[in-house]
């Protein structure tokens, strides 16, 4: 990544200008395990309703799937405890974060899904040949 | 009050002998070939003269109904139907007509037919009555043995009568329902047009009339149409069996003048309402079809087609239900609402699941469990049911609750509010059921 | 009204046939229909059966639907529309109580109390077979309420005691009387007749003819309409 | 004309119209689900209400009103909007909101008519009611809580079904749609009540959960499995067809379809031949195209064109059999023939109209007496069938039948179970021949059942003298029909598929074969005619899409494409041409019929005269005009009926019976499919019930 990217590619990470933002207005709280950095506002001067804002900086694109659910909580104002300060208990059963893969390569294509049909070869799933 | 001699079921009570002996000496198939002589114009004439306005709850001219029939027999026979599926709730009259004097209902039939041009009659009658049934059967054994109706009879009018019955069902007194069951099929009223009158049972002509219409006719005959005219108001004619049931001290039933007051007719007949006048708190005048009408309004209600329905009630069979201040009207119209859901035929959408959801508020509302808002939805509920069916039992299952919310509002409301503040001061069970059903 | 189901396989009878008795009731009944239209007597048939059996039986469908020439699905439709037949074997004896708002207004509802308390839950047949019960809407006797149809007949103007007693007189295999059980003739009020207390209407004049109808037109017109 | 105004507007229109069918000419449309315009009219959902003056001050079911002149109705007020939101309201409070896992879902009138008419939210609290489902056979999935009790169901299967197995039993709001103690319906027609459903209560079973709607790929098809040539909607998804509905063609199938053209599709994915196979050491062995194509050539260089012959099957389009008669007869192979079971009809000379059904289906209707000669039309066109019935409902026609009795599902006379009725009827004795005689339009249905046998000359000889002497066909009036079961024959009879100059027929090729006079036999899907045949030592090319009875006997097997997988005309049995577009392509490696004549033809040396699909139909016409006129049936037309007299042998007497006697086994595909064979033991194992009585509505 350029200069020039950290100037204009608001989709990658944040940009100069963010970060100038971030570093007047905003106190860094935490990161989450994937890197990406969490801030709130000093004061709520700028606030819409009252309460400090809070701010996420990606790591890599901008994609806010990406937030893990404990940090999802509270940059949704429902707890005000960021889990850097009191991490929430993992199950054992509980999987990994991932992001939504929706449009993606990795999206969940259920069996029998047309885009499963990349060639002739796959097509012997529609039908039974006969075997003399 | 009507004389004694001036009433035509002179055996209303059963105590004399209902069997073709007494009833030719109370009156019956005396002149009945002369009437024949003068005609099927003179018969239907003297009807629609007499203004005899069908006694089954609509209120229809019997004559007019008659006047309907194609005035020529053609290729397919004509059918006179005597709807005798007695079932409104609050009415018991046909009963007494035909295990007390079969013979007048027979006689009626012959003539009614003669003056239709119909040569075979079916007395649909509800499969529950099994006494009158038998009765009946005997009485028409009696009238074909002494050769008054049959093939080659003694009037000279070749007869033959049926006596068909039901297995229950409420829809087969709708005319339409009642030839579908007489067809042999589930009892689901049929699209009007066509009228029975053009293609009825068996695709033929035919007439359906109530017991009541029928049997009065050969007496209207006999003493003259301006004599049954002289009683009641004008279009509202004749004398009429009114039933009396509910909380007055002597329930009965009675043949009384049309147009008479419901206050005469309950003192005088019904011995009173129980407690006294002042006691009374609803009148369901009509049968369970028609709206109640509350106390201070049966003052001067007048007991004919015309006078209730000024009080936005109706006539109907003349069923009249009594309902004193003891009574939980929110209940009786709740378990009027589940007769209706019960004996709705399922045949069209909006008396199929209205009937239903109606009862189902109501039921509610009888403790209080609901809404204050659900009092209009359920106003609207029944607005939606009423004038949307193919028959109208949808009007009929609409009508009591219409009449409920439109004077016992108040009482609802009530009730909403007792269970809600009883549930803020117990947390449980402060309700208390008050009617047991299902 | 429940869904109406015909009763499970294992209840069945395996063939129904009428009895000599039941064979003549079923010729008088379809022997008034046009041959065409036999499907008519369809509901008086199974009333038949129901008369035999005390309940309509699946075999007994097939059959009728034989008889009557008509697709067994549609005897089916018949007899699960109207709630008289018992789809379901029942007691010796069956009370038909009128729950309808006339009778509930004077007392239905602790007549019903009675019938379960003395036969077990509605609709079932009571433990010693001889009972079972079922609300029923409005039976048309409403001047004679609260009333209760036991198999064919009315019992009118009853209170829980009545009842009882005529339960006990069925257990104890008498026939009761049907009729109203409180001092009243039929539908006439409580106490006596108020009305046709003239003797003179059943002295018999009521039964001779008049010479002319009134209203009687006096030409012959009428008599040549006739023709 | 009366004329009423339909919301102001002026409307003519015919007298005995319906309110809303006069709506709908003033371009209203009216909500209905009870309502359809082929079966008859119940008024039950009460969604068709309307504003009608003059007239009771309530609104009105516009289905059921007739139209009078001067009337005005009104479909716009707000009185109507209410009621109808107030009906669309019931029918939703005990409606199941499963649209989601709903299988009319996309497709469904409830929905649909919801959206546009209905109100936004649900007002009612109380619970929702549930119904039970009913087993209604290997067809009919149900799901009975979604009923909404409008009874097109019902009206279907006893109206023009005839089968009436279907009721609605108890009533008020426990009405329930049910067969009798959950016995399978066992109509050919019971997959048409699906379509008729208006929400997702009847669905089909072989489909469920299979597709949305808005996944599938629409083409428009025509049928193969019978002669009607019904048109059909084929639905695909990638390579899979999913389902076959019917398409409206009142002349043709009016808007049914048989069970088996709509359920054999899953046969389409079994038993498919998806590559070449050459014998090898009596075993079939996978092989490429040009190794199948050597094994032929080397099997026909020095081959004597006279010890060649060639059978085509039912499901043939014209093309490729065009391709492969060009082919055989540069060949100068003359043994070539269409009729597998060997039917006497379009004998050489005979004019076309001999082997059509000239009345054609629409035209069948106008007959006043129709006589039946050795068919079964439920089994063998169970869409005519329907036809047949509604004429004998309404009245207008007197049936008769020669061959066994069996449940046609209307009223006929049995003449006779032998061709002795036939004589009978030429002779004018007989009730059944004053009703012929008095008929202003009298029609025979033949079925090839009487003309597949050893007798078949003297049959067809004693059926001209019928209709000679009842002049079946005269002065504007055709009485003559064949009635076909195979979609290829009447395309292939057109084509001329039948033994050239000197060559010999399917029967005296068999034969041949088994003798070891015929060196080599190509089979085009003919299956039926060489399953049960002993073929001897003749070299075998079985040409077809399905490993049935002709693949495992063949030499060389070459693959090609089922009819939904090659675009291709077919002639149906009225003579009616009709084309029809690829909807998915061939399996594997097989190729379309006609390109494989075409790629052979080079090997061999003979190349066609054509490189597309549009050279060889244009020389198709070129050659025979008929092909020209797409979907057209011929006007009827008389013919000379002497042309078909033989002095020919004695009838035998066994009974005439149909062609068809296994209704879901009638084709390769249908052979192949699981749901047939679960429909055919389903009908092998029922008992004959009172059900179809014959006794109507």
């Amino acid at each position: 990544m350029g200069v020039f990217s950290k100037i204009f590619t608001w989709w990658n990470g944040s940009t100069v200008g963010t970060s100038w933002t971030l570093m007047r207005r905003g106190r860094k709280v935490g990161q989450d395990e994937f890197g990406n950095t969490y801030f709130e506002a000093r004061d709520a001067k700028d606030s819409y309703d009252g309460r400090k804002r809070r701010y996420v900086t990606y790591t890599g694109y901008a994609e806010p799937s990406k937030i893990p659910p404990e940090w999802h909580a509270w940059m949704h104002y429902i707890t005000d405890v960021p889990p850097s300060e009191q991490p929430l208990a993992r199950q054992p059963w509980e999987a990994d974060h991932q992001p939504n893969f929706t449009g993606s390569g990795r999206a969940y294509r259920p069996k029998g899904a047309i885009v499963h049909d990349t060639g002739a070869q796959k097509q012997q799933d529609h039908y039974q040949a006969w075997v003399p | 009050m009507l004389a004694d001699k001036d009433r035509i079921f002179l055996n209303l009570y059963g105590r004399q002998d209902w069997g073709l002996e007494g009833a030719r000496k109370r009156g019956a198939y005396v002149n009945v070939k002369d009437m024949l002589d003068l005609g099927h114009e003179w018969v239907i004439d003297q009807i629609k003269a007499s203004g005899l306005r069908g006694r089954g709850g609509a209120g229809f001219s019997t004559g007019l109904k008659w006047s309907f029939m194609p005035k020529e027999v053609k290729d397919r026979p004509h059918y006179l139907v005597v709807n005798a599926d007695e079932s409104e709730p609050g009415t018991c009259k046909d009963r007494e007509i035909m295990r007390h004097d079969p013979h007048l209902l027979i006689e009626g039939c012959l003539v009614a037919s003669f003056a239709m041009k119909a040569h075979a009659c079916y007395i649909y009658i509800r499969g529950e009555y099994v006494y009158e049934r038998e009765i009946l059967e005997s009485a028409i054994k009696e009238a074909y043995d002494a050769k008054l109706i049959g093939k080659n009879n003694v009037h000279g009018w070749d007869f033959d009568l049926y006596v068909h019955h039901g297995g229950g069902a409420y829809i087969c007194g709708e005319e339409t329902a009642l030839l579908e069951s007489l067809e042999g099929k589930k009892g689901q009223p049929r699209l009007k047009p066509p009228f029975p009158a053009g293609a009825g049972l068996y695709g033929c002509p035919t007439t359906v009339n109530n017991v009541e219409s029928i049997a009065v006719v050969p007496t209207i005959l006999r003493r003259g149409a301006d004599w049954f005219a002289g009683f009641g108001r004008e279009n509202n004619t004749g004398t009429k069996l009114y039933c009396l049931s509910g909380h007055i001290n002597t329930p009965c039933n009675v043949e009384e003048a049309m147009s008479i007051s419901m206050k005469d007719l309950l003192e005088h007949h019904g011995g009173g309402v129980r407690g006294g006048w002042g006691n009374l708190k609803a009148v369901i005048p009509g049968g369970s079809s028609v709206p109640l009408i509350p106390a201070e309004q049966c003052e001067d209600a007048i007991m004919d087609f015309d006078g209730l329905r000024d009080l936005r009630s109706g006539l109907g069979t003349a069923g009249v239900i009594v309902m004193d201040q003891s009574t939980d009207v929110v209940a009786a119209i709740a378990r009027l609402s589940y007769f209706y859901k019960h004996e709705s035929c399922g045949q069209c959408t909006p008396c199929r699941e209205g009937t239903g959801w109606m009862w189902r508020v109501l039921e509610r509302m009888v403790e209080g469990k609901a809404e204050m808002s659900e009092i209009d939805l359920l106003l609207d509920v029944a607005g939606q049911v009423e004038g949307h069916t193919i028959c109208a039992l949808g009007d009929a299952a609409a009508w009591p609750v219409q009449g409920l919310i439109r004077h016992f509002r108040h009482e609802i409301e009530e009730r909403i509010t007792k269970y809600r503040s009883g549930k803020a001061v117990h947390a449980v069970g402060a309700s208390k059921t008050s009617v047991e059903v299902a | 009204m429940s869904v109406r189901r015909l009763a499970p396989a294992d209840q069945q009878p395996q063939s129904f046939k009428f009895t000599p008795k039941s064979l003549e009731v079923v010729k008088f009944w379809m022997g008034k229909y046009p041959e065409a239209r036999k499907r008519s007597a369809v509901i008086p048939l199974l009333w038949v059966v129901q008369k035999q059996e005390g309940w309509v039986s699946e075999p007994a469908i097939q059959l009728i639907a034989e008889m009557l020439e008509m697709p067994v699905i549609r005897v089916l439709e018949v007899a699960t529309f109207y709630t008289m037949f018992h789809l379901h074997p029942v007691g010796k004896n069956v009370f038909q109580v009128c729950g309808t708002t006339p009778c509930m207004l004077r007392g239905a509802n602790d007549l019903k109390a009675a019938c379960k308390k003395h036969m077990g839950p509605k609709d079932t047949v009571s433990k010693d077979g001889l009972f079972t019960w079922q609300e029923v809407e409005c039976l048309g006797a409403c001047a004679n309420a609260p009333m209760v149809q036991i198999n064919d007949y009315y019992y009118e103007d009853l209170t829980v005691e009545s009842l009882e007693k005529l339960i006990a007189d069925l257990k104890a295999g008498k026939k009761p009387k049907p009729g109203p059980y409180v001092k009243r003739f039929n539908s006439a009020p409580e106490g006596g007749e108020k009305t046709l207390l003239d003797p003179a209407l059943y002295d018999g004049h009521l039964g001779k003819p008049a010479k002319t109808l009134p209203n009687a037109p006096t030409t012959g017109k009428s008599k040549k309409e006739k023709a | 004309m009366p004329t009423a105004k339909v919301n102001g507007q002026e409307v003519e229109f015919e007298n005995g119209m319906t309110v809303l069918q006069v709506a709908e000419l003033a371009g209203e449309e009216i909500p209905r689900f009870c309502y359809h315009e082929r079966l008859s009219i119940a008024g039950n959902c009460r969604m068709c209400l309307v504003e009608v003056k003059p007239g009771p001050p309530k609104p009105q079911a516009s289905c059921a009103l007739p139209a009078m002149d001067g009337q005005e109705i009104t479909t716009n007020s707000p009185k109507v909007k209410k009621a109808r939101e107030g009906v669309m309201e019931f029918l939703l409070i005990n409606h199941p909101l499963d649209c989601p896992i709903c299988d009319q879902g996309g497709e469904c009138d409830l929905q649909d008519q919801a959206m546009a008419y209905g109100r936004d939210g649900s007002r009612f609290a109380e619970n929702k009611r549930a119904v039970e489902d009913k087993e209604m056979g290997p067809i009919i999935k149900t799901e009975m809580t979604r009923c909404i009790q409008c009874t097109r169901c019902v009206r279907f299967i006893t109206e023009v079904a005839g089968s009436p197995q279907i009721g609605a039993t108890g009533r008020g709001e426990d009405l329930e749609i049910t067969t009798y103690l959950e016995s399978a319906v066992t109509s050919e027609l019971s997959g048409n009540v699906i379509d008729l459903c208006p929400v997702g209560a009847l669905t089909s079973k072989p489909y469920a959960f299979q597709a949305r709607p808005w996944e599938l790929k629409k083409h428009e098809g025509i049928d193969v499995m019978d002669a009607m040539g019904s048109w059909i909607r084929i639905d695909t998804r990638g390579p899979d067809v999913m389902r076959v509905l019917p398409r409206q063609n009142d002349e043709i199938n009016e808007e049914w379809l048989s069970d088996k053209s709509r359920y054999a599709i899953d046969g389409l994915r079994t038993q498919r031949l998806d590559t070449p196979y050459v014998r090898q050491k009596g075993k079939l062995k996978p092989a490429t195209w040009d190794e199948a194509f050597a094994a032929i050539e080397s099997q026909l260089s020095g081959a004597d064109a006279k010890t060649i012959g060639a059978i085509a099957g039912d499901l043939n389009e014209v093309e490729g059999l065009k391709a492969a008669l060009d082919l055989f007869r540069s060949l100068g192979v003359q043994n070539t023939d269409c009729r597998e079971a060997g039917a006497v009809y379009g004998a050489p000379g005979a004019p076309r109209e001999s082997y059509l059904f000239t009345c054609g289906f629409e035209g069948l209707e106008q007959a006043d007496a129709v006589l039946i000669i050795g068919s079964n039309p439920r089994l063998e066109a169970p869409v005519l069938n329907a036809r047949l019935r509604k004429m004998w409902l309404k009245g207008s026609a007197e049936i008769g039948l020669v061959g066994p009795v069996m449940d046609l599902t209307y009223g006929y006379d049995h003449l006779g179970d032998e061709a002795g009725a036939l004589e009978d009827l030429a002779k004018g004795k007989g009730a059944f021949a004053k009703v012929l005689k008095a008929a202003k339009r009298p029609a025979l249905i033949i079925g090839t059942g009487a003309l597949s046998r050893p007798d078949a000359a003297a049959i067809l000889n004693a059926i001209s003298e019928i209709a000679q002497k009842y002049k079946v066909v005269r002065e504007g009036w055709s009485g003559w029909n064949l009635m076909h079961t195979a979609a290829g024959r009447v395309g292939a009879l057109d084509l001329g598929f039948v033994p050239g100059k000197g060559g010999m027929d399917t029967a005296k090729m068999l034969a041949a074969a088994k003798a070891g006079k015929l060196s080599t036999l190509f089979v085009l899907g003919a299956d039926e005619a060489v399953a049960d045949a002993d073929l001897g030592e003749s070299f075998v090319v079985y040409v077809g899409h399905h490993g049935d009875a002709g693949a495992s006997k063949a030499n060389v097997i070459l693959p090609a494409a089922a009819y939904t997988e090659k675009p291709g005309m077919y002639v149906n049995m009225e003579g009616r041409v009709q084309a029809m577009g690829r909807c998915v392509f061939p399996k594997g490696e097989a190729k379309d019929d006609w390109a494989i004549f075409r790629a052979l033809s080079e090997r061999l040396g003979k190349t066609l005269p054509y490189d597309s699909l549009a050279d060889l139909r244009a020389r198709l016409i070129a050659d025979h005009p008929t092909f020209g006129r797409l979907g057209y049936a011929p006007e009827p037309q008389g013919f000379d009926l002497t042309a078909l007299a033989s002095k020919a042998s004695k009838i035998s007497t066994k009974p005439l019976t149909g062609a068809v006697d296994n209704f879901y086994f009638t084709n390769a595909i249908a052979r192949a499919s699981q749901t047939m064979a679960t429909c055919a033991k389903l009908q092998s194992e029922a008992q004959p019930t009172n059900a179809n009585a014959k006794v109507t509505a």
